[in-house]
């Protein structure tokens, strides 16, 4: 028995309603957070940081943004590269006019006025409805990334509107900027990570996250039950867009360090957090994690393979990655259509009966 | 035990290859993506030439090249992850391909000394060495090219310009909004008018309503800082709306086979500004064909050879390959370290005999990069499409840029940036 | 003035074009949605991959070339023929006709009765494999159509308007005959909904599939049917929008295009395409006439999105989409 | 049934003031008149029954009270006092729940969720104590969860407790349902046809909640229902419709003799 929970008894309701209730997830919980806290840090290079965990780390904070908008509370965005360059450019512009002020304040700050953005983008959610409020995040995507590139005080004044970030340190490190370590980048996204993983997971578990899931699942019976329908989708898409902005912020000045509003945060990358949170699972914390994981990693990991050990020509590997990828969407769709999150609860009752499947 | 297994082997896939003995040269490329048919061109040339000085030459200074190909796609985090599984290996010199990963590249490689070169792309201020020392953007930038273009209206018009109409069509991004700065100051010092037409990438596709302005605004000129499908779609409407298209010149990006081949017959008279020759006259097409094509080691179909795009990579490969010559006379080693290889980008100096003795006689300008000028001299020439023979033909000399006005322009814009991120510019 | 509003009808007329084109490329998600309830978010890849087939299959290219020259160290690229246009066209809607059934047969038919999310998801990952698999196949190199189709200003339409206005307009022919294949294709596609067995049998499945099941219509069939339509309708597009700017990657960009011509026509409504696409053609290219001075242009990529919203707002259901009646 | 409640319930409520008064109620839908001047009230304490045939508007009548529809015409008085236009969540918070004719649970959370959900207007800590879930949040989270978990047991749903609502069987989803309207501790609770498509076990056990309700909590509930046999034992007082218009309005004894109600409704096979 790998895995159990006969013995575990709950004696109260604060106990019963803990994010981990069996004591084994606990000590693997733990066991994991101790590896990235500590182990991690200590072994890791550029190439990890830069291409492998920051990124994934990045993403999953943009793939919960809009895991708590669409799939705890049922609204599709399409909008999360537009929200992302708010964030992004917030940070900049905060950056560049209070040199001063703490990058962590700069990326929080980015973070609230994306969520102010995102009020406003979601204020037709109350008219509009089901896959046509695709629409409204759509225009909140375009235009915001036309804004970004066509009023030059976002970029100050530089000749070709590409923003660079500026190096600023926390407790002394540098955290951006080309001279940053590759431990300090890797665990300043890891602090924001686990402290917005931590959030959603206590808004979602409280009456908060349950409005926001009844409006998704009937949203008229919500409203009649007591759920203020404004109020709970806006929250959702301010909540959401502060993760976003987070997301691009960070995603601008730790990640890349330099971006362009219609390259870094166009149409596609709104598309692939979605893809994201579908693959990983709507209305799953876990699952955003994982579907981030999976989106980025999976072609890194099959170039690794196709180009570096099987030494195929790039594009031909290129080609086959796209076809691998969508061969295993489909895959998994038709093997198991709820995500990467319910494969994995499944795996974990499989474990919890092994090796007695009856 | 079989989870643990399996981690491990995604570990080990997802881990950057070590170093290599020979000298090692990425190449950012893009053969996928939307701009795969600029990519594909540029890349094969680059290879080529590599291959070709590893077969007929063993390499460059008796040490093999190996150029290592990392698809980009065009996408900056793709950019960045290559550079991180390639920097490794003892990579000499990154050539980004696109403005956007170079960008990214800039204050990496500056941290960790790695040089970049960015060859008539980029970000235009590292063409002065005291602020940018690691990255190089020779034989000439972005607004070099707003100089050329100019200058070569100033020619036809006799030289007084004055209360001619320009537009520029660009893509609205970074890259396209490159040449605004110059073309102003130009326009006051010449007395033109110029204005700005945006064309979002999303919308390239459909550029009606751009070009129904201009058919309106009736503008003299028109210079275009496009690329990908929106070159062919611009010099296509350009043609239906009858512009003279003698008087539509396109940046050295905007100006290859693919943006004016989808037009046809139409396409006749197009203009571009050239960094190099086009065409197989050069020796070293015969060179390429014995040594590469005829063994079968062509990077690709080898149909694109003697197109403008192929011939960019084979020239940017030529010009790295005498950099490393350079450097390795320097320092008198043959296996050099990117440091070296920055010092010989930074003493790389490019004769008229030393492009003949290559195979590349005339091929380009003849230029010399120093500690201050990592830009290259600033010239090109003109390039017109025709249609009938389906070739590009030099129709213009050597033009050189206004140099005062660029330097002080790329000199401003380098403080700017030396402001923003507390650097110190070096002495020269 | 008079100046202003020729330019501004001159604008709308080849907004109107435009529009159409942009219809076309809408048809075939419509086609989709109508019959099963998916948003095939594989379209613009779909109309990229016909559009490749047809310049492949024309100009006599070998498939897989690069792969097959990869593993087998040959250098073969090209077949040496060049089909006749319409032998080519024939051939690659039978090409797409292979996929619809492909698609049925490998995604499809394992995800019958899933909820629409799902199959959403299944179209993600087609689209995913049809861009690796199309570049594979064909390459990622530039292609230039080569049809005989009309292409460059009307000069018969400028003369006139001249000799009427002193003025004269300019229309693209190429704009002119696409906007006859449209019509041409939505009248027939409306003949065959109507009175086709099929057309017929599809319509029942687009009101109630539970119903047309039991009635003994195949949805598998069905499904087969529709995605070879909407296909066809790709090739269609695929071919205008290739002509333009030769066959490339970014062709597929253009379903962005298409997605708020689907949102103001309701994603059921054939009409609803057409009429969306006219409003969303003629409204950014009038919007960018008036604004571009005080706004500085490239506004057409968020305009379309802009003014769909603002008229769902006030319309919740779409053009011609079904009046939401609210129950409880 | 008789066995449930007896024949004519005692009436607790008869003295009580009313909690409810619909005076003039008219509600159109374009030109469709759905109700026309239906005025009735419903007593602190009792369980009124609203009948009729089908299209009668009886789940209109419903609606206007919770607020889902607004009548053009007519005063809706709670407690005495005119309520002004109001959103439907809004009127929840008076204290107002219901449940749905056709069953409207939240079918992808857990029966707990669902029923925590019921008592979404009786939560006061803030956005900001949640997202930290520090002290009151999570006092307040265990506190509900405490009288969530003494309507499971009322109801007898322990064992679905974690299962996501959509998975279950009818009977137990308008269990569930009545659950969640009962989580919200409410003043009036409205039943909308809490019985249809049950058999008769589950029928019997249901009337016994509704009565179980009424006795132990106090709370006032109005209901639709069709079968008449259990309308007549477990109702105080009955208001018939028709047509969108009040034809009868008394205790079960006199609606039976009612010759309007007879005509209408009960002489009319349905």
């Amino acid at each position: 028995m790998l895995y159990r929970e006969a013995g575990e008894f709950r004696t109260s309701y604060p106990d019963d309603s803990q994010t981990f209730p069996i004591s084994f997830d606990k000590y693997r919980y733990y066991a994991i957070l101790a590896v990235l806290v500590v182990v991690v840090p200590l072994v890791i290079n550029d190439y990890w940081a830069n291409a492998v965990l920051v990124p994934v780390l990045v993403w999953s904070i943009a793939a919960l943004g809009l895991n708590i908008l669409t799939g705890y509370c049922g609204q599709i965005s399409l909008g999360t590269g537009g929200f992302m360059a708010v964030g992004a450019y917030g940070c900049y512009k905060l950056m560049t006019a209070f040199p001063d002020l703490n990058i962590i304040f700069c990326i929080v700050l980015s973070g609230a006025i994306t969520a102010g953005v995102g009020i406003i983008f979601g204020l037709p959610s109350l008219r509009i409805k089901g896959f046509y409020l695709a629409v409204a995040t759509l225009a909140a995507q375009f235009f915001l990334v036309w804004l970004f590139n066509s009023f030059p005080w976002f970029y100050n004044y530089s000749a070709s509107g590409q923003i660079t970030v500026p190096e600023r340190t926390v407790l002394g490190f540098p955290v951006t900027g080309p001279y940053t370590e590759p431990w300090a980048k890797y665990l300043i996204c890891l602090a924001f990570a686990f402290a917005l993983a931590w959030l959603a997971r206590n808004l979602t578990r409280g009456s908060v996250g349950r409005s926001w899931m009844a409006i998704r699942d009937m949203d008229i019976a919500a409203e009649i039950i007591g759920v203020n329908p404004l109020k709970a989708k806006l929250q959702a898409f301010a909540v959401s867009s502060f993760f976003v902005g987070i997301a691009g912020a960070l995603f601008f000045s730790v990640y890349l360090g330099a971006v362009e509003a219609s390259e870094a945060f166009g149409i596609n990358q709104s598309f692939l957090v979605l893809f994201m949170v579908i693959i990983g699972g709507l209305g799953s914390i876990f699952g955003s994690f994982a579907g981030a994981a999976f989106i980025v990693l999976l072609p890194v990991l099959l170039k690794n393979l196709l180009v570096g050990k099987l030494s195929w020509p790039t594009d031909i590997a290129t080609n086959s990655e796209f076809i691998i990828v969508g061969a295993l969407i489909i895959f998994f769709l038709i093997v198991e259509p709820h995500g990467l999150a319910h494969l994995a609860r499944l795996f974990k009752e499989k474990l919890r009966l092994w090796p007695f499947p009856h | 035990m079989k989870l643990k297994a399996t981690a491990a082997a995604l570990i080990c896939a997802l881990a950057a290859p070590v170093a290599h003995a020979d000298l090692v040269i990425p190449w950012l490329g893009y053969r996928t993506g939307p701009f795969s048919p600029g990519g594909i061109p540029t890349g094969d040339g680059f290879h080529d030439y590599m291959t070709l000085l590893n077969e007929r030459d063993g390499g460059i200074g008796g040490v093999r090249v190996q150029v290592i190909d990392c698809e980009t796609a065009y996408n900056t985090q793709k950019g960045v992850e290559c550079y991180e599984s390639t920097k490794g290996q003892g990579s000499l010199v990154y050539q980004p391909l696109s403005t956007g990963i170079t960008y990214q590249l800039i204050p990496k490689g500056t941290a960790e000394g790695i040089p970049i070169l960015s060859s008539g792309y980029g970000r235009t201020a590292a063409a002065n060495g005291r602020y940018f020392p690691w990255v190089f953007n020779f034989p000439a930038h972005y607004w070099d090219g707003a100089s050329i273009a100019i200058k070569h209206i100033l020619d036809l018009n006799g030289g007084d310009i004055a209360g001619k109409k320009v537009t520029l069509v660009h893509l609205n991004a970074a890259y396209g909004r490159e040449p605004i700065p110059t073309l102003e100051e130009l326009a006051k010092i010449h007395g033109f008018e110029v204005d700005f037409v945006p064309i979002d990438f999303a919308s390239s596709q459909e550029q009606k309503s751009q070009w129904l302005d201009i058919r309106r605004k009736k503008p003299d000129y028109i210079l275009m800082w496009g690329w990908g499908i929106m070159n062919a779609v611009a010099v296509q409407e350009a043609a239906n709306i009858r512009f003279p298209l003698e008087n539509f010149i396109g940046i050295w990006w905007s100006g290859s086979e693919n943006d004016v081949l989808p037009a046809g017959e139409r396409a006749h008279g197009y203009k571009a500004l050239a960094l190099h020759r086009p065409g197989t006259d050069a020796p070293i097409f015969d060179d390429l064909q014995k040594h590469v094509f005829d063994k079968g080691l062509a990077s690709g179909t080898g149909e694109h050879s003697g197109t403008v795009l192929y011939n960019r990579g084979a020239y940017g490969a030529m010009l790295t390959a005498e950099a490393i010559k350079t450097a390795q006379e320097i320092h008198g080693v043959a296996d050099i370290t990117p440091a070296m290889m920055r010092d010989g980008l930074e003493n790389l100096v490019i004769t008229e005999e030393k492009m003949a003795a290559n195979g590349f006689p005339n091929f380009g300008p003849p230029f010399a990069v120093s500690c201050e000028n990592h830009g290259g001299d600033g010239k090109a020439w003109i390039q017109q499409w025709d249609a009938h023979a389906k070739e590009w033909k030099l129709v213009s000399d050597l033009i050189q840029s206004d140099k005062e006005l660029i330097n002080r322009l790329v000199l401003e814009d380098a403080e700017k940036y030396a402001a923003e991120n507390n650097i110190e510019p070096r002495e020269c | 003035m008079i100046e202003q509003l020729l330019y501004a009808i001159e604008v709308s007329l080849n907004g109107l074009m435009t529009g159409i084109l942009y219809s076309l490329v809408a048809l075939g998600f419509v086609l989709i949605f109508k019959a099963s309830g998916v948003f095939n978010y594989a379209q613009g890849i779909m109309v990229l991959f016909a559009a490749l087939t047809l310049v492949g299959l024309q100009s006599g290219q070998v498939p897989f070339a690069h792969l097959i020259n990869a593993i087998f160290g040959t250098h073969i690229y090209n077949f040496g023929w060049n089909l006749p246009a319409v032998a080519a066209i024939a051939l690659s809607a039978v090409v797409m006709v292979v996929l619809a059934m492909a698609v049925e047969k490998f995604i499809l038919k394992f995800l019958i009765n899933q909820e629409p999310v799902i199959l959403f998801m299944a179209t993600i990952g087609l689209a995913y494999f049809l861009e690796g698999f199309g570049e594979l196949m064909w390459g990622g190199e530039i292609k230039a159509i080569d049809l005989p189709l009309p292409v460059g200003i009307s000069d018969t339409v400028e003369r006139v308007t001249y000799d009427h206005f002193g003025y004269g307009f300019f229309i693209d022919r190429l704009d002119v005959a696409a906007a006859c294949v449209a019509a041409v294709l939505v009248l027939s596609l409306v003949l065959f909904f109507q009175y086709s067995k099929i057309g017929r049998a599809l319509r029942a499945v687009a009101d109630d599939h539970q119903a047309a099941l039991s009635v003994g219509i195949s949805l598998r069939y069905i499904w087969v049917v529709i995605w070879s339509i909407a296909g066809i309708v790709g090739l269609a597009a695929g071919i205008m929008w290739g002509a333009k700017s030769g066959v490339q990657f970014s062709l597929s960009l253009i379903a962005l295009k298409a997605l708020p011509v689907l949102m103001l026509g309701g994603f059921t409504s054939i009409p609803g395409a057409i009429l969306g696409g006219i409003i969303i053609g003629v409204g950014e290219k009038l919007f960018d006439f008036f604004m571009n001075p005080v706004i500085g242009g490239a506004t057409e990529n968020w305009f379309a999105y802009v003014l769909a919203l603002v008229f769902l707002v006030f319309r919740p259901q779409g053009l011609f989409g079904e009046k939401i009646i609210e129950r409880v | 049934m008789g066995d449930v409640a007896g024949s004519e319930r005692a009436s607790m409520g008869e003295s009580k003031p009313p909690l409810m008064e619909l005076r003039g109620i008219t509600l159109r839908f374009g030109g469709v008149l759905a109700i026309s001047d239906v005025s009735f009230d419903i007593r602190e304490g009792e369980i009124r029954a609203i009948i009729g045939p089908n299209g009668a508007g009886k789940s209109s009548m419903l609606n206007v009270i919770s607020g889902f529809y607004h009548p053009q015409e007519g005063n809706i008085l709670f407690r005495g006092e005119v309520r002004p236009f109001m959103r439907p969540h809004r009127v929840a918070a008076l204290g107002i729940a219901r449940t749905f004719q056709n069953i409207a649970l939240f079918k992808r959370m857990t029966t707990l969720d669902n029923i925590m959900t019921g008592r979404m207007t009786l939560m006061k800590s803030s956005f900001a104590a949640q997202a930290l879930w520090w002290g009151s949040a999570e006092r307040e989270e265990s506190a509900h969860r405490e009288k969530a978990e003494e309507i499971i047991d009322f109801l007898g749903i322990q064992a679905i407790r974690k299962v996501p609502v959509g998975t279950l069987p009818y009977g137990l989803q308008k269990r569930v349902e009545l659950g969640r309207a009962l989580a919200a501790e409410p003043r009036l609770l409205l039943l909308d046809e809490p019985m249809a498509g049950m058999n008769v076990e589950e029928k019997e056990d249901m009337s016994r909640f509704i009565l179980d309700v009424n006795d132990e909590f106090g709370t006032t509930i109005a209901l639709i229902e069709h079968d008449m046999g259990v309308v007549m034992d477990i109702s105080d007082r009955i208001v018939v419709m028709d047509y969108g218009k009040k034809i009868g309005d008394g205790k079960p004894g006199e609606i039976r003799k009612n010759q309007d109600v007879i005509d209408a409704y009960l002489g009319v096979p349905h």
